[in-house]
């Protein structure tokens, strides 16, 4: 129990995790299931960032004269969270797309009210 | 010589520079004609390299100039060439017909911006087979899943959207999952590269016990939602029943065994044996397959439109490649590949006959395609063959996965799968047989249609034709796939 | 090499026949013709092969050591195939005159033909699973003939066939499969392949046995039988009398003594609680066909206690037990075929199909109604009839087995199939028609002819059975040693 | 969105906007930036310049048509300058490795100046396709 308490980045991206995943499946509100993808995609960015970090080291940008690798965050994590981001944009955007394509059909962007509707 | 090496990404690459030069084109012709070439050259490409393979063994292709543990890199494999040559020959013949069909399916503006999707969801696929590093499966992860939910929603009408975007939802909740497992991964071992990844991991599992199980679990489940297995496939009748015919076929034969092939990686190449025989993962597999083996063929039961019937068969029928998996023995994994190939090409040329069907009649409901046999009896009889191989009619290749599936479950002594399996197969004759039975000899409320009067042409069979006789090639020499894979899995 | 692809062509020539046949479309006259003279020119192959015996066994498609389509001729497969071609040969003539007011003829005899082709597959399997193969697609061709009239009544009674027909091939592919994993060999060989005996033995040859026996009308899955009725009656005498019921028959036979072997059954101990079901089958055949009204229904019920005759022969293990099944086996064919043509000529001539119907039917068609009585007399087991020779056989076998009751229940059931065939001779021959005056209108001349043929062929057998009979015990030794 | 002040002020604002951004996508792969941020900040300007234009303004300067074509081609001229460079780096053939470049000055990047323009330009015009969809539901 106290490994959660030494690293907290970790915890707090999990639980953050769960909040996302809860929020995408149990609203039926379709931008409130996107909030949560968002927040799950955040959570992981989180999780993998501080998973980089190395206390007291600084930000790998080389600004006069490279100072070893020693000094230096681990940059990769940082670099592949560029494509995640990009990746949760995309897909936000084409879930905000079909949302309004859906209120367009059906009206409304209540989820079960889609399904019934959907039915008939 | 080194350079058909390279021919995996050429083959790849070829498939994203054509997919961007669509849009320019005006003449739609020419832009189903383009990418009808590119997957023949893919085609081309992928079988030279799948014989060079065969005679100089697997390798690593570094990408780029940076080896292995930083640069990414493709791991050319026998099993990898294999599923690549499928996946370029079902994609080759499925737009083959959709370039007859598709323009009932979508209006004209939207075909340079369908054939884009194509093209960039099965150079994701091939990308999600070959690619070694991590990150990298991840990004051609996300791409298929962009492109499969355009090509689902690009008909545009309400239950397409809504089949779309449920799609999107869930695959986007998969990958999500992925993508933690990945950063679990990436947190215990430091590297992205699976190669490495087995290494570092084979040292250091001792003292990750919980951490290891929770990968585990990150990816089966992320994978299984991607991969529709049985509790988490809700969103697979809607979007392959709505989607236009030749996306559902590609969808329900390529899209799903990409990520169960990825799966299969993490499991055998990255987790290594002795770590998932001390995790229950292999015996939840069993249960989550026998459980979709059944129910999914109990659900198809009760659809009554043809395409959720043929949605929720391929239900089934990843229950049947989960069923592989979990046995853990070696001879389950080379049936789990095997059973893909063979589902891959039956349930394509099942989508493309039901498509044609559905299309000429216009009529989804089975009920009244009664008597469909009279009018298009070529396509129906291309139908009952391929259902014939989903039901295990022998010298097919549903029959020969059933039997090894069978044998290699007394070989485990668990005598209770056989019953599995076979109640299985018969589910699915139940459910099958009944649509040609109706189709070709039910005279009573089918007097009135004129025989061969809304037969589609010769041209537009053949691509179904083709892989009919596929499907009895896969079944026939069935030995020397199975073969050929146990080489690369030794 | 090439005098063993011989053995291909009966099963493979009736294939291409019907492909021909479907394809272009004679007229009436010229399709009787072909079909009449595929038949005969494939009773001809049988026949050749039959002559250069032994020696033939080809594999067809040699995948690897399970999946490979093997054919092997062997006395039990001569027997079976030359059965069958000689009583096709017959029915086909009678055919072409009963079809002609059924409509659809030219997919009637497609379907006729491609079936005689997988009934000879069937008969010159080699191993288990080309046996299983052909099985299968028995069922997919017999299915277009069942439903032939298509009305809602016939689909349902075909839906049942097939549903009954893919669950037992199910089980037997069961049971193939534990066999298979234990000796990884499924080729037939006289005697037996089994050593020793293992639990799962019992398993698998239970399971195997009630796969086939649902085909062999076995009681509790024999209820697709008499609703299979409802196809015309060459279809349903052919196939519910020789075809489809003796190639359940046939596979168990196959398996009991050709994979598993009399001694392994018996160590296993099946054969126990499998006689029993078997006596089932006899008493509740003959109980049923007593009140049928339907005449085609009533010959379907003593269908199915005289295949428990055959069967009890089968599970008796012993040499004479054999013998008198697979006697039984080629009597009870040759007179149920007549029984049915017989039947059928009531029905085309006369349109009667119920018991009350056809009193004083023997004075307006005599020779029908005269073959049918010599046939119900052979069926019953009188002394000079080959029926008699079949069942005096089974008695000794089962004599020689030790139980006493089986003989008193043969008897038994022999005095109820005297009491549900010989009402229908009375009430033909004895009883007053009660008001039109008897018009001597016989079935036509090309029905006429299989029957006479066939009845004469069933009285040769009654008086001079010692020709077949050697062919059976040395078939019966070979395999009993 | 007529009135007089707004057009003058953003008309004069959004030329600096853009040289800003072309001077990030530019020094990208030498200092903090590069192609995707400079391309986010000329989308911008776009977005800028339609929301004060107005639609059917902007409609004639940016046609849709033009853009479309402008991002396939760059997006295929960037697949196949790095198609090049992975298939050269591919095991051991020999074809001459681009440089990598020094810090400090642009040139010497090799591809990697011309890529992170082409970068820039998909982003922007990718950024002012959101925009509209989102605006009035078709580009």
């Amino acid at each position: 129990m106290e490994r959660l308490i030494t690293n907290y980045y970790e915890t707090a991206s999990i639980i953050l995790f769960g909040i996302g995943f809860a929020t995408l499946l149990l609203h039926s509100n379709l931008i409130k299931k996107i909030i949560g993808m968002n927040i799950m995609d955040t959570s992981v960015m989180l999780f993998l960032i501080a998973k980089g970090y190395i206390q007291g080291n600084v930000a790998p940008i080389i600004v006069d004269e490279f100072k070893g690798v020693s000094e230096y965050v681990n940059p990769i994590p940082t670099s592949l969270m560029l494509t995640g981001i990009v990746v949760a944009v995309s897909t936000t955007a084409l879930a905000l797309a079909l949302t309004i394509k859906m209120y367009e059909k059906y009206g409304t962007i209540e989820l079960n009210e889609i399904l019934e509707k959907g039915d008939e | 010589m080194t350079i058909i090496k390279s021919f995996p990404l050429i083959g790849v690459l070829i498939l994203y520079l054509i997919a961007f030069i669509m849009p320019l084109i005006k003449k739609n012709s020419l832009v189903k004609f383009l990418s009808v070439i590119s997957f023949s050259t893919c085609l081309i490409l992928f079988i030279t390299c799948l014989r060079y393979v065969i005679y100089n063994g697997s390798y690593f292709y570094k990408i780029g100039h940076f080896d292995a543990p930083y640069g990414i890199e493709f791991k050319i494999g026998i099993i990898e060439c294999v599923i690549a040559v499928l996946f370029a020959f079902i994609s080759l013949m499925v737009s083959w017909y959709s370039c007859y069909s598709i323009e009932h399916d979508i209006d004209e503006r939207k075909i340079p911006l369908y054939y884009l999707l194509i093209n960039i969801l099965v150079g994701s696929l091939l990308g999600i087979v070959f690619s070694n590093d991590m990150f990298n499966v991840y990004v051609f992860i996300e791409i298929g899943n962009l492109a499969s939910c355009g090509i689902v929603v690009v008909k545009g009408k309400k239950e397409n959207i809504k089949a779309g975007l449920k799609y999107l939802i869930m695959s986007c909740l998969g990958s999500g999952l992925v993508l933690m497992g990945i950063a679990f991964l990436y947190s215990m071992t430091g590297h992205l590269n699976m190669t490495y990844i087995h290494e570092s991991l084979i040292k250091s599992y001792m003292n990750y016990p919980q951490a290891i199980i929770i990968t585990l679990g990150l990816f089966t489940v992320g994978l299984g939602v991607k991969s529709a297995l049985f509790p988490l496939h809700t969103w697979l009748p809607d979007a392959h029943s709505s989607a236009p015919t030749s996306s559902s076929a590609i969808l329900s034969s390529l899209v799903l065994k990409a990520y169960v092939i990825f799966l299969l990686k993490i499991l055998y190449r990255v987790m290594g044996k002795e770590i998932i025989f001390n995790t229950p993962i292999l015996n939840i597999l069993l249960i989550l397959g026998s459980l979709g083996m059944i129910m999914g063929s109990i659900l198809a039961m009760f659809q009554k439109d043809l395409k959720r019937i043929i949605a929720y068969s391929s239900v089934a029928q990843i229950g049947y490649i989960y069923f592989a998996i979990g046995l853990g023995t070696e001879l389950g994994v080379v049936m789990c590949i095997y059973h893909i190939i063979g589902h891959a090409v039956t349930k394509s040329a099942l989508f493309l006959c039901s498509g044609s069907i559905i299309e000429k009649t216009c009529q989804k409901e089975i009920t009244n395609l009664i008597g469909v046999g009279k009018e298009m009896p070529y396509t129906l009889a291309l139908f009952f063959i391929s259902s014939l191989s989903l039901v295990g009619i022998p010298l097919l290749p549903g029959f020969v996965s059933k039997w090894y599936l069978a044998i290699d479950s007394i070989g485990v002594n668990k005598l209770l799968l056989i019953i599995i399996i076979l109640a299985s197969s018969l589910l699915n004759a139940v459910y099958y047989l009944p649509i040609s039975i109706n189709g070709f000899f039910d005279e009573e409320n089918s007097g009135g249609k004129i025989y061969k009067s809304k037969e589609k042409t010769i041209k537009e069979l053949m691509p179904i034709a083709i892989l009919v006789i596929a499907m009895f090639y896969v079944g026939i020499n069935s030995e020397g796939i199975i073969n050929l894979i146990k080489t690369a899995l030794a | 090499m090439n005098l063993n692809n011989i053995i291909l062509l009966p099963i493979v020539f009736p294939f291409l026949a019907a492909i021909i046949m479907s394809a272009c479309n004679f007229n009436e006259k010229r399709r009787n013709i072909f079909a009449g003279s595929v038949i005969l020119i494939n009773l001809i192959f049988v026949i050749y092969i039959v002559k250069s015996f032994g020696e033939i066994s080809l594999h067809f498609i040699k995948i690897n050591e399970f999946l490979d389509i093997y054919f092997k001729v062997d006395k039990l497969s001569i027997f079976f195939s030359l059965l069958a071609s000689v009583l096709w040969s017959f029915t086909s003539i009678y055919s072409m005159e009963y079809m002609k007011h059924e409509k659809k003829e030219k997919r009637f005899f497609t379907y006729f033909i491609t079936t005689l082709g997988v009934t000879l597959g069937i008969a010159f399997a080699g191993n288990l699973l080309t046996l299983y193969l052909f099985y299968e697609l028995l069922t997919l061709t017999t299915f277009p003939l069942v439903i032939h009239s298509e009305s809602k009544e016939a689909l349902k009674s075909g839906k049942k066939y097939l549903i009954y027909s893919f669950a037992g091939a199910t089980v037997a592919l069961m049971g193939m499969l534990i066999l298979f994993s234990i000796t990884n060999d499924l080729t037939f060989v006289p005697g037996g392949i089994l050593k020793g005996n293992k639990q799962l033995y019992f398993v698998a040859y239970v399971s195997m046995f009630i796969g086939f026996g649902v085909k062999a009308a076995l009681v509790p899955f024999h209820s697709w039988l008499p609703e299979a009725m409802v196809a015309p009656t060459p279809v349903s005498s052919l196939l519910h009398a020789v075809a489809v019921v003796k190639s359940g028959i046939y596979a168990i036979t196959r398996v009991t003594y050709y994979i598993f072997g009399a001694d392994a059954v018996r160590t296993t101990g099946a054969n126990k609680y499998l006689i029993i079901l078997v006596i089932i089958s006899i008493l509740m055949g003959s109980f049923l066909a007593l009140h049928q009204e339907n005449l085609k229904k009533r010959l379907a019920y003593s269908t199915i206690s005289q295949l428990g005759y055959i069967l009890l022969g089968i599970l008796l293990l012993n040499k004479n037990a054999f013998t008198g099944a697979m006697m039984h086996l080629l009597n009870h064919a040759v007179i149920k075929i007549t029984l049915f043509f017989c039947v059928g000529a009531i029905m085309y001539t006369t349109g009667k199909t119920k018991m009350s119907e056809i009193n004083g039917i023997g004075k307006s068609m005599p020779i029908t109604m005269w073959c049918f009585t010599v046939s119900a007399i052979s069926l019953i087991g009188i002394p000079p009839t080959n029926g008699f020779i079949s069942k005096w056989f089974l008695a000794e076998g089962a004599l020689l087995e030790g139980k006493v009751a089986f003989p008193a229940i043969l008897l038994v059931s022999a005095l109820l199939t005297a009491l549900y065939l010989l009402p229908i001779s009375i009430a033909a021959f004895f009883t007053k028609e009660n008001n039109e005056a008897i018009i001597k209108k016989d079935a036509p001349l090309k029905m006429l002819i299989p029957i006479i043929c066939i009845t004469i062929i069933t009285i040769l057998l009654g008086l001079f059975p010692n020709f077949v009979l050697d062919f059976i015990r040395d078939m019966a030794s070979e395999v009993m040693n | 969105m007529k009135d007089k002040i707004l057009n003058t002020v953003v008309g004069n604002l959004i030329p600096f906007i853009q040289i800003f951004g072309i001077y990030v996508i530019l020094h990208g792969h030498l200092s903090p930036g590069g192609g995707f941020a400079g391309g986010t900040i000329i989308g911008v300007s776009f977005i800028l310049y339609r929301i004060v234009f107005g639609k059917e303004f902007s409609q004639k300067k940016l046609k849709f048509s033009v853009l479309l074509r402008f991002v396939t081609i760059g997006v295929c001229i960037y697949g196949i300058m790095k198609g090049y460079i992975f298939i050269s780096g591919g095991n051991d053939l020999h074809f001459p490795q681009p440089p990598l470049g020094t810090p400090g000055n642009i040139m010497s990047g090799g591809f990697l100046l011309p890529l992170n323009i082409i970068v820039g330009t998909v982003v922007a015009v990718t950024m002012y396709f959101f925009y509209c969809l989102f605006e009035e539901g078709e580009i």
